[in-house]
């Protein structure tokens, strides 16, 4: 285990944090199950070394007296380990109930969970997408609804983790104990982007919560939606400064030059059509190697794409999802 | 019964004998093999096939670790990626593990164990392995149209609705393969039932046969749940009924109550059969009989029956009532007992034994071990308050890798060396097998212990992509899987050079008890001259000095 | 001179006889898991929407349901007394009921696709013509769904069982069978029963749905 | 061995359930409409089970083949309905 150390050193994660109210008694008890499996596993591995050794082929050991069969020993060990068992199931049980009933005071949050992103809405009307900020020590009552396939709300930190079904409100409580940034996980296989549905739990002391809902401008919604969209589908790679596809900040109203030499004006319907059939007008200096994005895109996300690409003209330092 | 050592110090008596007429060359040519009805030539149908869908499976798991070197995916994206660990996990679970030990050890050994001269119904037999092929070329046919995204377990309504991949043509290989294993295991109770040898008595059988009994039961009555399930799903997707889609009141759960109903079993069918193998190894290589049958046989017969009970714990947090998930937590909890005794069992059989270190020993050694970490594992997966913190992270991978590759692979590679010089009747490099084993224990330990540590930090299974602090642990299990990879390339080479070259085996190398032995190597295609009648307790071996090995 | 339909690997005829019908019963076992998945999501339903379950259950007709359960039950007769023919080894008797059996099977069928027939004129046909606009549309969209998914997978397994029964009763007009032989027509006989079982417990979950 | 006329009377009485169970079902039980229509049908099944497939004159194997059957659809049936029975659905408003 001597490796482990520099492992621990250079950074290598061996323990979540623990940021709840509940995370703690769920590591109690996985200590607890991981102290049982030690000793276990140390009795079939000695216990097997052991006979291993002593009884090889060829040793002298005394086998005088070999027993094949003995009910008592049976019985002992069948016993012992059903009790062990059994106290292990009530123990697993304590964590579980707390999760079920959220208390009185807990400020309810809507999580609406789709194909590959969080959308997350305060009591305030507030809207987040994949984000998540809330005060420390505050209960939070989670109502979590789908709106297409099974996803599931997980973040380690808290040792909270509840599928979101769509058709049905499931509901989950935490108790953000310890401030800071923690990972938030879509835990059930929802789709290509499954792993893109990650987000950030953001949990801060009072005064800068207060801070936060003070200062942060709500932008135009559709804008904000169209760059997570922008991001998530990897049209920023190509069509970024230097990048393989045409500068798109400015576009709508700007002349546009097409490879078959004819000459229009970008409008909506352009920036439209060329999501979703990139070969038809082509942009002059430009390889085909767009892909289209027919029957991923539904119509809202296509207008909140050029709400964005309208808002990339106006104002720069729009307020992105760090 | 002079037995002759096995291994490289072993006098060469090369019989330069007229070659005495065994199943294997009794009649040669393509078409004697494809009409068989001969269950050991079954059995080698079946090995070749599951071999094939191991390496493809073994390829898929390979790509999909090295994609997983770095955070963002090294070479593969995210849709490809799916596609990867869907094929890994339908050709591991339905196309290997399930077939692996029952329908080629299986097949093989348990005519020639109850003194029986075949199965009960041969023609099924080889129809079973029609159906086995058939369901593979669909497999196949689907992966060449673009493979399917929904991983092994089709959950709705991302199966039924979203998915847009060839996921009925899945279904149809699943479904096909489905019939396969009802056929297998028909045969196999009716054969256990009807056709054992005089004397041969229920507590007279080796504990292979009650594992394989209680597996083939498993079998016939857990696969129709699993081929009218996905029958349902494919019904929903093409024609849009509406059983499992939420916007027609469809329930979400019901898919996975049905499917876990057939998949909590299926591990058992996997490893179950694993138990009976060590259980032959263990005595045969302690020389002394299994510490406690009566206790061992009916661990089997209830880890059979329990195992149908405690399908809830895959659904702890998916939105199962509370009620329904404390109860299955305790059944889960209970079901885990009789695994238990059998690793005491094991470990109290080899006290005052003659212990010897052959390789299909090793890979008990193996098994016994690993199938601990796994079986302890499942007990913190089946705490209620901790399932909501691990599930569906690489803490459940771990888990269940112990159990299916930690556990029954070994014993499956355990029983094809314990058996090969029947099935092949030569003797395979015992230095090479050694080797190899050693290596697999190796690669397999780096590559899976790893995955416990980020499966409590919380990486969710199946991420194409994961934050980068996962990295570092994420790369050390890749290193462990290509050491795995190699070792399991190994025994691919040695037993099959082993067929052709090797020296020709005796028909008792080891000095084991139990009938198949008391015929040649290879045996006859009648297996017995005449039907042996039993008169003593199994495992008999009595004060023999082992002048083995 | 070895009987000559003992197969190799049997040492006597009622070992290979037993060894038939265990096998045969263990064939149902997985029949009866087979049909248990949907009946477990009928009940699962029935249990979520119980009053849509009787509205929808009124559109299917009640008298021909009866009389196709009536059917089935005196085609199991049938099938029983060709059995017992069989066992007495006369050839014709136990031809005549074959076709009986056979008969009595095609007329349930019958019945049972012109009532298909009838739903998908009414447009209560979920998946290829379900134009019912009403109360409880969704629940018997459902329950329609279900009606057709179960009572389909039956007459398939009825289909399959008529193909046996003229295989029986080519071989039997062959003379084949004898005394002493004749256990395919046992068999058959078993599935024959054993979807007729299936049949009474599809009655009652359709066609005689009315309170809670 | 079953003999014939057992058989015919076997058949008279599924006929006879038959026309129970179909009549009862136009009677307004209450509850009891579900339980009287599926122990009729649990009796039919039973009759055709013992007479029909001979299971009365079968070695206790083929009884124990049938019930295991049956028991096993009654645990998926059970645990489906733990699960079911007990739910407290919030619907969405």
């Amino acid at each position: 285990m001597v490796a482990v150390i520099p492992m621990v050193a250079a950074g290598i994660p061996l323990f979540p944090p623990s940021a709840s109210s509940v995370s703690w008694r769920v590591d109690r008890l996985f200590f607890g199950l991981c102290a049982f499996s030690v000793i276990v596993v140390g009795i079939v591995f000695f216990g097997n070394l052991y006979f291993a050794i002593r009884y090889r082929n060829g040793s002298h050991a005394d086998r005088s007296n070999q027993i094949h069969d003995s009910t008592p020993i049976e019985w002992t060990w069948t016993i012992i380990t059903a009790i062990v068992f059994f106290g292990y199931f009530v123990w697993g049980l304590q964590p579980y109930f707390d999760d079920f009933r959220p208390p009185a005071d807990a400020m309810n949050i809507y999580v609406v969970g789709r194909q590959w992103m969080w959308k997350i809405e305060h009591p305030d009307g507030r809207r987040e997408i994949n984000q998540l900020h809330v005060p420390v020590g505050q209960s939070i009552q989670l109502n979590l609804i789908s709106q297409d396939v099974i996803h599931s709300f997980g973040v380690p930190a808290f040792r909270l983790k509840r599928d979101v079904l769509p058709g049905r409100y499931e509901t989950v409580w935490f108790r953000p104990t310890k401030p800071g940034t923690y990972h938030l996980f879509c835990d059930q296989y929802c789709g290509a982007f499954h792993s893109d549905m990650a987000g950030q739990i953001v949990v801060m002391d009072g005064a800068r919560y207060q801070q936060w809902l003070s200062q942060v401008r709500t932008s135009t919604p559709m804008a904000r939606e169209g760059s997570e969209l922008f991001r998530r589908h990897g049209c920023v790679e190509c069509h970024k400064p230097g990048g393989r596809g045409p500068e798109l900040s400015g576009l709508p109203g700007r002349l546009v030059h097409l490879s078959d030499g004819s000459v229009l004006i970008a409008d909506d319907d352009y920036i439209r059509e060329s999501i979703l059939a990139p070969g038809t007008k082509l942009v002059a200096g430009y390889p085909p190697i767009m892909p289209t994005f027919q029957g991923q895109l539904s119509e809202m996300q296509i207008s909140e794409l050029i709400a964005y690409i309208k808002s990339l003209g106006i104002e720069e330092q729009e307020v992105r999802p760090q | 019964m002079t037995t002759i050592a096995a291994g490289a110090r072993l006098p060469v008596a090369r019989r330069s004998v007229v070659e005495r007429e065994h199943y294997l060359n009794e009649s040669v040519g393509v078409r004697s093999w494809l009409l068989t009805t001969d269950h050991k030539r079954i059995g080698i149908l079946f090995l070749i096939a599951i071999t094939f869908f191991f390496v493809a499976g073994g390829i898929a798991a390979l790509l999909m670790r090295i994609n997983l070197l770095t955070p963002n995916g090294y070479i593969v994206d995210p849709e490809t990626y799916n596609r990867l660990f869907s094929m890994h996990g339908i050709m591991m679970v339905w196309f290997f593990l399930i077939p692996s030990i029952p329908a080629v050890l299986g097949n093989f050994v348990v005519p020639m164990m109850i003194g029986a001269r075949d199965l009960a119904f041969p023609r099924l037999n080889l129809l079973s392995w029609y159906i086995f092929v058939l369901g593979g070329l669909f497999t196949l046919a689907d992966v060449v149209m673009g493979g399917v995204d929904t991983g092994w377990t089709f959950y709705t309504p991302f199966s039924s609705t979203y998915s847009n991949s060839a996921v009925v043509l899945a279904i149809v290989g699943v479904f096909i393969s489905g019939f396969s294993s009802i056929l297998t295991g028909l045969n196999f109770i009716v054969t256990i039932h009807k056709m054992r040898a005089p004397g041969m008595t229920w507590f007279r059988l080796p504990l292979f046969i009650w594992s394989m009994y209680t597996t083939a039961v498993i079998l016939v009555l857990a696969s129709p749940v699993i081929a009218i399930t996905l029958v349902l799903v494919a019904l929903e997707r093409l024609f849009h009924i509406g059983i499992f889609d939420p916007r027609f009141g469809g329930d979400p759960l019901l898919f996975q109550h049905l499917f876990w109903f057939y998949s909590h079993p299926a591990v058992y069918i996997m490893v179950l059969p694993a138990m009976g193998v060590v259980s032959e190894l263990v005595a045969c290589f302690s020389r002394k009989r299994v510490f406690g049958y009566k206790f061992v046989a009916f661990a089997s017969i209830s880890i059979g029956v329990l195992g149908f009970l405690v399908w809830g714990h895959h659904m702890f947090v998916s939105g199962q009532a509370i009620y329904a998930s404390v109860v299955f937590s305790f059944l889960s909890y209970v079901v885990a007992v009789p695994s238990a005794i059998k690793v005491f069992n094991w470990t109290m059989t080899m006290r005052k034994g003659h212990v010897h270190f052959a390789t299909p020993m090793l890979y008990a050694y193996g098994f016994i071990g690993l199938f601990t970490i796994g079986g302890l594992t499942g007990l913190f997966l089946a705490a209620l308050g901790l399932d909501a913190h691990v599930h569906d992270t690489y803490f459940v991978i771990a888990h269940f890798h112990f159990i299916m590759v930690g556990g029954s692979v070994m014993a499956y590679l355990g029983g094809i060396h314990y058996w090969w010089p029947k099935i092949s009747g030569k003797l395979y490099p015992e230095m090479w097998g050694r080797i190899s084993a050693v290596l697999i224990f190796a690669g397999f330990n780096l590559t899976f212990l790893p995955q416990f540590i980020l499966g409590y930090l919380g990486m969710p299974r199946r991420f194409p992509h994961y934050p980068p602090e996962f990295q570092a642990l994420n790369v050390m299990s890749t290193a462990g899987a290509s050491i795995l990879g190699l070792g399991y390339l190994l025994p691919l080479l040695y037993l099959a050079w082993s067929a052709r070259y090797a020296q020709n085996a005796p028909p008792n190398p080891w000095g084991a008890t139990g009938l198949e032995w008391q015929t040649e190597s290879p045996p006859p295609t009648h297996n017995f001259e005449v039907t042996p009648v039993v008169t003593e307790e199994p495992y008999d071996y009595g004060e023999i000095e082992g002048a083995y090995a | 001179m070895p009987d000559a339909h003992l197969a190799q690997q049997f040492d006597d005829p009622a070992q290979q006889r037993e060894a038939a019908k265990l096998g045969m019963w263990v064939f149902l076992m997985s029949e009866i898991l087979f049909f248990g998945g949907m009946f477990t999501a009928y009940i699962t339903y029935r249990v979520d929407h119980p009053i849509a379950w009787v509205i929808a259950s009124h559109h299917l007709d009640f008298w021909l349901g009866t009389t196709d359960t009536a059917l089935l039950l005196i085609s199991s007769l049938t099938m029983a007394l060709a059995v017992h023919s069989a066992q007495e080894g006369s050839r014709w008797v136990t031809a005549l009921f074959l076709t009986l059996t056979m008969i009595l099977g095609l007329l349930f069928l019958g019945i049972k696709f012109f009532e298909y027939a009838k739903h998908y004129g009414e447009g209560l046909f979920p998946g290829f013509n379900f134009t019912y606009k009403g109360p409880y549309q969704r629940e018997i969209f459902l329950f329609m769904s279900f009606y057709f998914t179960m009572t389909g997978w039956h007459a398939i397994h009825m289909i399959v069982g008529l193909g046996l029964l003229s295989g029986m009763l080519a071989i039997t007009l062959a003379g084949k069978f004898s005394k002493a032989w004749h256990n395919p027509i046992v068999i058959t006989g078993l599935y024959w029963h054993f979807v007729d079982i299936v049949w009474i417990f599809l009655y009652p979950c359709f066609y005689l749905v009315n309170t809670r | 061995m079953i003999s014939k006329k057992t058989d015919i009377w076997v058949a008279v009485a599924l006929l006879v359930l038959l026309v129970l169970t179909a009549w009862l079902s136009k009677v307004n039980l209450g509850a009891w409409n579900l339980a009287a229509a599926m122990l009729i049908a649990v009796a039919k099944a039973l009759l055709v089970v013992i007479f029909f497939m001979e299971m009365k004159v079968s070695p206790r194997l083929m009884w124990l083949a049938a019930a295991m059957g049956i028991f096993w659809l009654g645990l998926l049936v059970g645990g489906v309905l733990i699960d079911v029975g007990t739910r407290v659905i919030v619907l969405p408003h």
